[in-house]
């Protein structure tokens, strides 16, 4: 789950990490009044689950409370289109109208999970306010990365490898090493997958301030942190990833694909997904209905499948270990006789019940054309491909 | 021969609500040699009058000399039932639940270490050997057939297309086993490959891969200089785009590694053959060994 | 650090486990007071840091406000002997007055340290209300042992074990599991050495509160524990001991000997008090200078051991590696003329500036025998001692 | 020949306060191999003139091949020092410190598994071997001879007495060890006595135990089956009355095993040679030998 910029900022405050002084609204008149409370400078910034927001006009400079409203007025409601969202961009639902802060020096500093290794890793540099991918692509050397211990944590004498790598001044190192332990301490105790502040800034008089902050939590540990689970923001979702989550389906919205795959299990998906490119297409989704789907939930796959306007074909391929293919065949043709679809549908499908679910297909009003496996429907697909052309 | 299990395993049963239990059922169908079920209220009974309950993994393994054991045990409760299993002793641990918090697997990781058991999964269909009729986990024993052909995985469904198209190219299995979908899990490719290896009866390895992480590089490094018997390799995902989670938390390019460009081109560097789409393994299969 | 009942009972409250209603007090009118808002009988407990108490007339059941002012009046102010204190007792300053529980199962649960495995561990049984020693000497089978990971803490499992092992009613496992992992936490997280909750009830209405608790921390993490530091009670300590303590001199009273012992070294004090028991005596006292000793520590460590009344002989024994002889013997000298002792020394000194050292003493006014080692020693020891009969 | 520590040494210091350094300049005194200093600001300077300081652990190892690392940083910092050491490779870590917390030092025992690591100490005196004139530690070196009498002891000033008694009866040593007085400590008497019996240098071996614990028990049953040297032992403490501790933190009776009575048994029936007093240390040695 990702959290919103005052939302992480929000929890990072709560470990004791300064922040600057401001408030998130979903009113200009609102924004107005917080400015009035901030002197001097301040900046509003759009709150979407998107980085890139700089570039696109989500983050502005404003020196009046007027500005504060004429800003928000602009800014809230709208979608705000990034490098990361998509060409349907993120809808603003709220604004963070912040102090601007005097920048000496910005820090990048980011902790997450190396799979590899499977420990907690922290990533610093002193080019701070650039992202992480181009000081990696053009100043590698720049990047110091400490390896934390499940056991002992980020240990005493890490930070201070790291406040060195930083070149921190001597009077800011035990403030700057006791908010890296914050820090570190709240992405162990939230369940966390990334924590990302960039910049964390010592300000010219000398107070270290986290400017941006990002917070990823992990959606499998949100059971025991009722709390987070209310920041969830589903107006940040796809229209239909949104619909397959409220069901509980593993789905993803891919860009720029004609061929609807509905698949059990991830990396048959994938495989799925994979063979559309070799008939020649794309895949126009991921989706992975799981182990013992309800028909029900079949029915609502099908749907969020069919109702993607960029669907031409649908591809199901069901390899039926704990799930039963009749029971799958069932909620397709039931969801297809609700629609009305009229969209192709090529079918593998093998395993438990494979031959009643083949049979309840067949026998359904849909265009079905079933194959034996993998390499069929992708012989299938590629044939339907060039006679639609 | 086969890999981890085999006639000397005695299995035992953690986790017996619906799932578990449905599966249980069919790893006895299949003729799993199952030895004790644990249920902290149902020390006494048995499951299908034939396997008895006991309430603590420890107890089952002082009566039952169980040495491998598998776990259903809902998410939020998993890391606690592996480290119970591996307080008990048990050598091969096998976990189907997915879904477990990475911060518990990073936990589970660190206490595996400096201990004797070895860990399948999480989130893994498990393995199966089809000489032995031992099937731990959810891969249907009706699909494989007894062979040389050893078949790792992180992936569980693919597995079964994998095993599926060698039996219609009329290959049977050595042994095959899901090592998981999720970031951090127990046994690698490296170890299953270091496995194959050395068992006799294998005579060639699937390896199916998938985006994210740098395990199939690690695979491909130890190919090259540790692998004599011939590898046929896919990785699934080339389609999916950077930053999207493709159902396994795993399953995620974050970095350049992540991609399925970048382990194709480590795989096939090693020395594996390499298929264009996981719909030609069987294929490959036949063309490398005939 | 021991801490007294009452401070235990604090802690535990703080970490959620439910503890008997009560207050303490110093005044037997407060003692009344506390009574009056106590419905039903109550209890009155010495608070000194031994065990025993209720054998020695420390722990009273009173059922009336005038009970609780006149046991309060009786105990405040003696010094209670039991079977841990020694003959000379330790002073009531405080009594405990709490509601008295109704008793359905008394459980024994302890957390300590296991040296050998280097972890902790947690100890339960049945038998709870008797001493761990006698549960162990009669009936061993009842004791549940419990190793705990410093990873993964006491894991859920165990819980459920113990929870077994003590045959929780149903009703209340999951409770009971929920105070035994808070007490666990309030183990770690206050570098604790011993929690010993004897007996933890479980009350005819079924709920769980315990009824008596000993705590102690760790001396050396105080330096985190700012909170607990001021928990330390110098009454409880033996003057000699206490004096001992102000100057961060490791002494130990000990009963029945008539040798003073004077060492640098912990080890070293051992062999030193050994030896008088082969020359026929025993030792006054264990006392360890420690390595880097100053003048005036060193002055204060004679003084104490001269005011021992029972001590008769004065053995000194210092093996100089960081520590220096000649600081030493001046000490020596300088303690002896403030206080004029007569008391005679026996003196093996080697190491760093040991020649200096002895010449300092010799050329003092004190009474002093110099040998060349530990087996010179014990045998000038033994003649001196068969002289004094 | 000597055990853990020789001509091989190259020796990292850590924590040079007062007592540090006047410590450290008489391992060089001595002839140490001290080829590192580490302190977090002194970097590019030097210690008296002769060994380079570094800022981290790592630096230093990676600059000078340090193979041993002494610490004798403050208590509250020094598992961290630890860990440090640990993570930087560094094969033997000296930890002289004492009042280290039991809680910390659980950590640092549970760190260590799984790592090549070995920890002396915590508060121990540390290790000497004469003829290599390798001093780590402050066991003063105008004490020891070249020899063939291996020493170990929980105490400080005790082996010190040992030793001295060694000499006036014409015994050197080949390594004076000392484990370290604290309840939780790294290597024990039975890994010792393990080196102390292989090394072809040491005819005979010292071991000084004292109450609480049963460290010393553990080291008898090793001593039963695996030691073929001579042992002659000691135990400090029985005059010490149960529950009281004894300036050590380890050096308290909580239990029957704690007993110097009993641990004098235990070492008795495993066949040492039990000195009355610690008294007659050397005349046991000499008694034996001749």
């Amino acid at each position: 789950m990702n959290l919103h910029e005052y939302q992480a900022k929000k929890l990072l405050a709560d470990y004791g990490v300064p922040i600057p002084k401001g408030k998130v609204t979903s009113s200009p008149e609102e924004a107005e009044i917080i400015k009035k409370e901030i002197s001097g400078k301040a900046i509003i910034k759009a709150q979407i689950h998107s980085g890139g927001r700089g570039k696109s006009g989500g983050v502005k400079l404003i020196s009046s409370s007027e500005d504060a409203y004429d800003s928000a007025k602009t800014i809230l409601g709208s979608n705000l289109i990034t490098y990361q969202t998509g060409p349907k961009g993120l809808p603003v639902n709220n604004v963070l109208v912040e102090e601007a802060t005097n920048i000496d020096k910005e820090i990048y500093l980011s902790v997450f999970i190396d799979n590899d290794l499977g420990v907690p890793i922290v990533i610093t540099s002193t080019q701070g306010g650039v992202e992480i991918e181009e000081i990696a692509k053009n100043s590698p050397e720049k990047i110091f990365k400490t390896i934390c211990s499940p056991l002992v944590g980020l240990s005493p004498y890490k930070l201070r490898d790291i406040s060195m790598s930083l070149s921190i001044p001597p009077s800011e190192i035990s403030h700057m090493e006791k908010i890296m332990g914050s820090i570190y301490k709240l992405f162990i105790e939230k369940d966390c997958t990334l924590i990302e502040i960039n910049p964390l800034v010592i300000t010219s008089d000398n107070k270290i301030v986290a400017v941006d902050a990002k917070i990823n939590i992990d959606d499998d540990a949100l059971f025991r942190h009722p709390d987070l689970q209310e920041l969830n923001d589903p107006t940040q979702q796809e229209v239909l990833e949104k619909r397959a989550s409220d069901f509980d389906l593993s789905y993803v919205k891919l860009e720029g694909g004609k061929i609807g795959c509905m698949v059990n299990g991830a990396g048959l998906a994938m495989a799925t997904m994979d063979i559309t490119k070799w008939a020649g297409e794309n895949p126009a989704n991921f989706l992975d209905i799981g182990g013992s789907a309800s028909e029900k939930k079949i029915k609502e796959a099908f749907k969020i499948i069919d109702d993607d306007p960029d669907v031409e074909i649908i591809l199901v391929n069901l390899f039926a270990g704990i799930a039963r293919a009749d029971v799958v065949a069932n909620g397709i043709v039931k969801a297809g006789k609700e629609t009305q679809s009229t969209t192709p549908i090529v079918v593998t499908m093998r395993g438990t019940n494979s031959e009643q679910g083949l049979s309840i297909l067949k026998n359904s009003e849909l265009d079905i054309t079933s194959v034996e496996d993998l390499a069929s429907a992708a012989k299938i697909l590629k044939n339907k491909l060039s006679n639609t052309e | 021969m086969s890999i981890l299990v085999g006639n000397d395993t005695k299995l035992l049963v953690q986790g017996l609500g619906r799932d578990g239990s449905f599966q249980t059922s069919r790893m006895l169908d299949y003729g799993t040699n199952i030895v004790a079920a644990v249920h902290p209220r149902r020390q006494g009974l048995y499951f299908e009058e034939k396997v008895p309950y006991f309430s603590s993994v420890t107890e089952a393994v002082d009566r039952t000399g169980a040495n491998t054991g598998i776990i259903f045990v809902p998410a939020p409760f998993a890391m606690d039932a592996i480290i119970e299993q591996i307080d008990a002793g048990i050598d091969l641990i096998i976990c189907i639940t997915e879904g477990i918090p990475i911060h518990d697997m990073i936990k589970v990781k660190a206490y595996l270490k400096g201990t004797d058991s070895k860990l399948i999964g999480p989130n893994c269909p498990g393995i199966i050997t089809p000489k032995s009729r031992t099937k731990i986990g959810i891969i249907p024993g009706n699909i494989v057939r007894p062979g040389n052909i050893g078949v790792v995985s992180r992936s569980g469904t693919l597995t079964y297309e994998a095993i599926a198209q060698l039996v219609k190219n009329g290959y049977g299995q050595s042994t095959c086993i899901g090592i998981g979908g999720d970031p951090i899990h127990g046994i690698s490719f490296t170890d299953t490959l270091k496995l194959f290896e050395q068992d006799e009866e294998t005579k060639a390895i699937v390896l199916i891969g998938e985006i994210g992480g740098s395990k199939e590089q690690e695979a491909a490094a130890f190919i090259k200089s540790n692998v004599s018997k011939p590898v046929v390799a896919a990785i699934a995902g080339q389609t999916a785009p950077p930053g999207k989670r493709m159902g396994h938390a795993g399953a995620i390019v974050t970095g350049k590694l992540g991609l399925a460009s970048e382990k194709n081109k480590a795989l096939e560097n090693a020395g594996a053959h390499l298929v264009e789409s996981p719909a030609y393994i069987g294929e490959k299969i036949k063309q490398i060994l005939s």
